[in-house]
């Protein structure tokens, strides 16, 4: 990337108002509804520095957890929780004894990081799971969790093949990565995407950012990069058993396993369809029924 | 249970941040107990309405709980719905 | 007021927002039909700011710009400077961290001041530790000002005032540091971290 | 930065961070880029894909070597062994840019003839006196001349400075042998003292497999010459030792061998840590400098007039001819009115140091009770500081102490949580050091320029107010400097003359009465004194009272009323030219690629296509390009000086000589004048050091500043009480005394805690499991910290024995969401010669598995 054009139409120190369409400076890419947006998040350019999860934590205002220097290189944040929505991994594979790596392959090897995030499947089965329809698919093909309507009941927890949703123990309502929905309503690019400060990871529409990837896999090839492979496109890796693609999709060099990824993520049993419309109308009830049961209880106290 | 006073400054769904008066800013997640929803956020910060937390902290959270919220201003503030 | 939702709202709420009835019906279950109230009305806060300036990262010497929005006195968000060739909207993670750094629970917010062999900080108002700041600045130069070595040598100093920092200040800060200080004072101790 | 200066001119980085972009071939050494400076790392990984060889020495393998083509570790403080043999291996391969290095730099000067190499005094230049443990330059300078310094001292400690001697780079070229012959010109020296830096001597001192050293010098050489450039990137890894600036003088001279100076995509790029750390050197809050780049008057240099000032500091030749104009409009900038040519325009007010004041030798006058009265701005010494418990102690001696932060710092909290009172030492009710803690504010909360690693300033914007009683610098100093110049106003006492004649009438902005920073950079750019007209170019400044200007450097920044170059905020599109001059403001002129008349051959044309910048137009016989030229612009290639009229100043520099800050506008390869410890790196162990000097029974450099005393003790070498090499460094997650990113939860939840990093092999010898508790001691104290366990730590393996590292991250300390011990506990106070700065890179240390106190 260099500088957009546009730019200079923005030359004042103290802006009038916002960059309008600001994703298409900094991502290329003008944020349109109807049109379907992801990440393409590329580990050969990934230095590992976390700009991704703090930029997320800022931008959604979720609050650090869990201090505590955790030994697994130089990730202290574990897993993708209901306050952390992007995770950087990190794998040495600096090799032993004399034969540590000196001369190496072109772009980032022997120390895998990869910033992890919501794969915002398709389909998506968190959302299948969900009774209540708070879990829905945006005007941007994204996968949110519409607060106002979460109830909590977890059913999406066990129904994501990553592990990426969680229940907040504090606010009781499910939480991941939104794909920054606000953001995508005021032409911004994803907070994650925008700072990445070596454009690991990319942000745009998905036959962009498909045609993009496969390019940068030949470019590796060629380059002498041979496991560079795409993980969660149709047909690839993670994406050739139930679910059919990723809109967050990766670019790995080692098999998905290394990275704590499964290999063929698969959507829970008898969850599809809307044969189950029924059984989910009892669950909205019962759900309801607790919270009017809540709200009694706190009105006594 | 400790409380705070101040101004909501941004929210993002059930989080907020609030700005107290001596001009320290502290940092909210919305209880499962509380009495309002996260939609009803948005138009405290809008309307710059002074509020007071009632908050506990969590242990694994950087963050306070906020249980309940009260206007102190003088128009109340009907919970949007 | 205590702030709270009555069990009627919250039912006519949820009712309203639950999409499955509207799926039942024949509408598309995970699009618009399915957004709730607050996705249907939700827009990025940067959209709220009533003054949006540019600034440059308080960390490293790299120069990220980058742009901080405000509203009604308070800053709401900072992020990338789009329009910069340096950083073209990225950050690091302490440059994305700049909001919470302006607004981190641990900043200070008044003077603190230890007397003498206390164990206490007591706060203490801007204005009379200036002039207790100017009083003993001026004291122990007083004391301590030497005008020239023994030899006649005019040397115009003092050694017991020092002044350490200035690294992550701003040129027109450094520059009065020094005037004052250096000019002004006659310090000589006046370092920072930029000895390298 | 005295090592760029010397070598090139300018202390300063030579290329801006974007121009990476275009090298074809990236060194980064004594720098861990992609961690510290991760958006400067996105021009590297911009230039790989270009297809540009990227390569990484250091003592451990980090996030920056994990994107890199070759990873070189070596042993912490070996850089110049390194760095030597590279230069070997381009002298005895003959890979040097021949008609870039004939043309514009020194290597066919003729040195005096009584110049010895460290070679033959095992260890010692000539000119050594063992008494003051000094050099005498005499024996460095050109045949028959002394060549004054581009350094901000520009007078020379030769037996005669400033003599007829001096002169005599008026009367000619310096003497040369283009033939490169002559046993004492400063290619032959150069072949002789690099002699030893074999492959062979490269493995045995760093510890590097020959392969890999030979597998970067390749590349290296290769991405040089016409077609291709080639660039070096460094920071605090290389400057951290007591030899710290011979490594970036090593560096400066791969790059003049290789032609790869002034020239796109090639250069030397400093990478410093701080948001204004460059502007802090320019503006200097430093003890031996006036604004950009003017000496401090010195007492023990003849600096007791203005007149004998600019007489000593004023070189005959080159750019710095200018001195006197720069000198005086400073002077009428501070003191107005009340300067006078009698009083020398106010010079006469101004302090004289009288020796070394920077940080190491402050902290001991600290702790000596010398100083009484101390100003902490924005800095953290009890976690920065070296010899901690020394700094922390020291504290406890002061009257009174003021700290401006954002938070609740270390030191300022030392009387009560600092370690000595933690250990029971001393009690908070021992301690009569007044303290205030005043709360700072941050950039989007005050208005003024940061000047960047490539020296370009950008003005910040005041957006919000900083919180409660948070207040700007230029508040506190402006209001501060009221409140003296009111205590002192009917004082009769001549030493009070200086603060009553200061000029301190800045305009003041809104309820909290902010001075105008626009003001006050508008008075370091520079007006004329009546008319208060600002002040275009610093050719305009002059020397007879007429023109004021604080700062001569930053002169184009604010060039007219209501025009503030700093806020420019147009960058170039992708369509180019990608310099960016309308981004911004740059010093010098608003240059981007210093000497970059250098990027055209000797005749003005470019030395390829591919690397086309600066070239002279025949027909509007000037230089043109797309960045602003870096020499006079209408002097022709071909101009030579007319000797016969004793040319001064940039007259007797010919249309050849791209470096015109020194004073024969060349660039130095070898360096006769400016520093203190060699005229060519070689090769010394750090102070404290595990093997023995595989050079020179001389250890290490013999001119190190080692304050030897018994609160500072050193391990002697080999010392078998600290058998390992102890490297200390930063973290991505963090900035520095970690102020301003531990009491961020955000940032502090990445790195939690402090850390040491140990290989397996070490871990072993103990039994040490990852995150076990290991204590790590040096002679000045001992502290614990968690153990990572990693393959990223290797032993290195000399020819001797093997020597293992123990890693150290320095950012912590107790405050804060992020904690853990203090590990400049552990380091020490000694200082590289030329700029006092401590060697916290490569030490030796002890290693027990547990918690100190514990046993284990």
């Amino acid at each position: 990337m260099t500088v957009h054009p546009r730019a200079l139409e923005h030359s004042e120190s103290l802006l009038a108002s916002m960059i309008p369409n600001e994703a298409e400076l900094t991502a290329g890419a003008r944020v349109e509804p109807g049109r379907r947006y992801g990440f393409f998040t590329d580990t050969t350019l990934c230095i590992g520095c976390k700009a991704c999860e703090v930029a997320c934590k800022e931008w959604n205002a979720l609050p650090a957890d869990d201090l505590e220097l955790r030994g697994t290189s130089y990730d202290n944040t574990g897993d993708l929780s209901a306050t952390t929505w992007r995770h950087v991994q990190f794998i040495e594979k600096i090799g032993k004894g004399g034969e540590r790596a000196t001369v190496m392959p072109p772009f980032q090897s022997h120390w895998l990081m990869m910033s992890d995030v919501c794969k915002h499947c398709s389909p998506a089965p968190c959302l299948e799971a969900c009774p209540t329809g708070a879990i829905f698919r945006t005007e941007f093909d994204t996968v949110v969790v519409q607060q106002d309507i979460c109830n909590g009941c977890g059913y999406c927890v066990p129904a994501c093949p990553f592990g990426v949703v969680e229940v907040s123990l504090e606010d009781g309502k499910a939480h991941k990565c939104t794909l920054c929905y606000d953001r995508l309503k005021g032409g911004l690019e994803p907070a994650c995407a925008k700072s990445c400060p070596t454009d690991s990871i990319q942000f745009g529409a998905l036959d962009d950012l498909d045609a993009h990837a496969r390019r940068r896999v030949a470019v590796l090839h060629e380059k002498g990069v041979t496991s560079a492979a795409l993980y969660g496109v149709p047909g690839g890796p993670g994406a050739d058993g139930g679910l059919d693609r990723f809109n967050a999709f990766f670019l790995l060099t080692a098999p998905p396993e290394t990275y704590n990824l499964p290999r063929a993520p698969s959507r829970p049993a008898g969850r599809t369809g809307p044969g189950l419309a029924s059984g989910l109308v009892t669950v909205a009830a019962l759900a309801l029924a607790s919270l009017g049961l809540f709200a009694a209880a706190r009105n006594s106290q | 249970m400790e409380t705070a006073e101040g101004i909501v400054t941004l929210v993002q769904e059930g989080r907020f941040k609030l700005v107290t008066g001596t001009g320290r800013v502290m940092h909210f997640v919305l209880a499962h107990d509380a009495a309002i929803e996260p939609e009803d956020l948005p138009p405290l910060a809008a309307r710059q309405t002074r509020v007071r937390v009632a908050y506990s902290r969590p242990d694994h959270l950087v963050a306070a709980i906020a249980h309940t919220l009260s206007t102190l201003d003088q128009q109340a503030v009907e919970a949007t719905g | 007021m205590k702030l709270k939702r009555s069990i009627g709202e919250r039912v006519a709420g949820f009712v309203r927002d639950w999409s499955l009835p509207r799926q039942l019906r024949g509408e598309d279950g995970s699009r618009e039909a399915a957004a709730s109230t607050m996705s249907r009305g939700l827009r990025p806060r940067l959209e709220q700011a009533d003054t949006i300036g540019t600034s440059i990262c308080p960390y490293c010497a790299v120069g990220c710009a980058q742009l901080v929005y405000a509203k009604d006195g308070q800053v709401i968000h900072v992020e990338g400077d789009p329009r910069s060739p340096i950083n073209e909207g990225t950050l690091c993670p302490k440059g994305a961290a700049t909001l919470d750094l302006m607004t981190s629970p641990e900043r200070l917010t008044k003077i603190l001041y230890r007397a003498p062999h206390s164990d206490r900080w007591e706060e203490r108002p801007l204005l009379w530790a200036m002039d207790r700041i100017a009083f003993l600045a001026k004291r122990t130069r007083d004391e301590s000002f030497v005008k020239t070595l023994p030899d006649g040598t005019p040397v115009n100093h003092t050694l017991a005032l020092a002044s350490l920092g200035g690294a992550t200040l701003d040129n027109e800060e450094n520059y009065l540091i020094k005037k004052l200080f250096g000019g002004g004072l006659g310090m000589v101790w006046i370092e920072n971290q930029a000895r390298v | 930065m005295p090592s760029l200066g010397a070598s090139f001119g300018r202390g300063a980085a030579t290329l801006p961070e974007w121009d990476i972009a275009n090298a074809d071939c990236i060194l980064v050494m004594g720098s861990n880029m992609a961690e510290n400076h991760p958006i400067a790392f996105r021009f590297a990984l911009q230039a790989k894909e270009r297809g540009a060889t990227l390569i990484h020495v250091d003592p451990r393998f980090t996030r920056t070597s994990a994107l890199c083509d070759i990873y070189a570790p070596v042993r912490p403080g070996s850089d110049i062994a390194f760095l030597g043999g590279i230069i070997h291996y381009i002298l005895e391969r003959d890979l040097w840019f021949k008609d870039y290095v004939l043309a514009y730099t020194n290597i066919s000067t003729i040195i005096d003839e009584r110049f010895q190499d460290a070679d033959e005094g095992d260890g010692f230049f000539s000119g050594w006196n063992e008494e003051s443990r000094s050099y005498k330059y005499d024996s460095w300078q050109y045949q028959g001349e002394i060549v004054p310094s581009s350094l901000a001292e520009h007078y020379v400690n030769t037996t005669e400075s400033f003599s007829e001697k001096t002169k005599r780079m008026e009367k000619g070229p310096p003497p040369r042998d283009p033939t490169l012959q002559h046993p004492h010109c400063v290619y032959q020296i150069m072949r002789r003292h690099y002699a030893r830096y074999t492959p062979e001597m490269v493995e045995r001192t760093t510890g590097c497999p020959r392969d890999v050293f030979l597998k970067i010098a390749e590349e290296l050489t290769r991405n040089s010459g016409r077609e291709r450039t080639g660039a070096i990137c460094y920071a605090v890894g290389w400057t951290h030792h007591t030899t710290g600036v011979q490594m970036i003088r090593a560096a400066a001279i791969i790059q003049g061998l290789l032609g790869n100076v002034g020239r796109p995509g090639g250069g030397i790029l400093a990478l410093r840590g701080h948001s204004s750390i460059q502007g802090s050197t320019d503006i200097p809050t430093l003890y031996n400098m006036l604004p950009t780049y003017l000496p401090q008057p010195h007492a023990y240099k003849p600096h007791k007039t203005l007149k004998d000032y600019i007489d000593s500091e004023r070189t005959p030749t080159g750019w710095w001819h200018n001195f006197p104009k720069y000198a005086v409009s400073l002077c009428r900038a501070w003191y107005g009115d009340n300067g006078s040519e009698a009083n020398g325009w106010g010079f006469d007010w101004l302090p004289r140091i009288v020796g070394d004041h920077s940080q190491l030798p402050m902290t001991l006058a600290i702790r000596d009770g010398v100083i009484r009265g101390l100003f902490l701005l924005g800095q953290n010494p009890a976690v920065g500081g070296h010899n901690a418990a020394l700094v922390q102690r020291g504290l406890a001696e002061l009257d009174w102490l003021v700290v401006r932060d954002t938070g609740e710092t270390e030191t300022a909290s030392f009387w009560y949580k600092g370690r000595p009172v933690r250990e029971g030492e001393i009690r908070p009710q021992d301690i009569k050091t007044e303290v205030f803690l005043m709360p700072a504010s941050l950039a989007a909360e005050k208005s003024g320029t940061l000047t960047n690693t490539h020296r370009l300033l950008q003005w910040h914007d005041k957006v919000v107010s900083g919180p409660g009683d948070s207040r700007s610098e230029t508040w506190f100093i402006f209001h501060l400097g009221r409140r003296l110049k009111r205590l002192y106003a009917t004082s009769i006492d001549p030493k009070d003359r200086a603060i009553q004649a200061l000029t301190w009438d800045y305009p003041v902005e809104g309820e909290e009465e902010e001075p105008s920073a626009e003001a006050i950079l508008k008075e370091m750019n520079g007006y004329s004194w009546q008319e208060r007209r600002q002040i275009g170019s610093f050719r305009d400044l002059k020397d007879d009272g007429s023109t004021a200007c604080g700062a001569w450097l930053y002169c184009g920044v604010f060039p007219e009323e209501d025009k503030n170059l700093a806020r420019a905020r147009r960058a170039d599109p992708p369509a180019g030219p990608g310099t960016h001059l309308g981004w911004g403001w740059a010093w010098p002129a608003n240059r981007r690629n210093m000497y970059n008349r250098a990027s055209a051959d000797p005749d003005g044309r470019p030395w390829s296509e591919r690397k086309r910048y600066i070239a002279w137009d025949a027909a509007q016989r000037q230089w043109t390009g797309p960045d602003v030229v870096d020499f006079d612009p209408d002097k022709p290639p071909d101009y030579q000086p007319d000797w016969a009229k004793d040319p001064e100043g940039m007259e007797a520099l010919g249309g050849d000589c791209p470096f015109i800050m020194i004073a024969d506008g060349k660039l130095s390869l070898f360096t006769p004048s400016g520093l203190k410890d060699a005229p060519l790196p070689t090769h010394y162990e750090p102070v404290e050091s595990p093997i023995q000097n595989p050079f020179y029974t001389q250890q290490h450099s013999p001119t190190a500043k080692i304050w030897q005393r018994p609160d500072n003790p050193l391990a002697a070498p080999e010392d078998p009480r600290f058998p390992y090499a102890l490297t200390t460094y930063r973290l991505t997650e963090h900035h520095a005394g970690g102020t301003p990113t531990r009491s961020v939860p955000v940032t502090a939840e990445l790195q939690p805690e402090g850390f040491a990093e140990i290989s397996p092999e070490l871990a072993k010898l103990y039994g040490i499991a990852n995150l076990d508790w290991v204590t790590v001691s040096t002679p000045r104290g001992e502290i614990a910290v968690k153990a990572l366990v990693t393959e990223r730590v290797r032993p290195f393996r000399l020819d001797r024995r093997t020597v293992h590292e123990v890693g150290l991250v320095w950012h912590f300390g107790w405050q804060g969401y992020a904690t853990g011990e203090v590990a400049n506990i552990l380091t020490s106070i000694v200082g590289d010669p030329n700029t006092s700065i401590h060697e916290g890179k490569a030490l030796v240390c002890n290693l027990q598995r547990g918690r100190r106190g514990e046993g284990s």
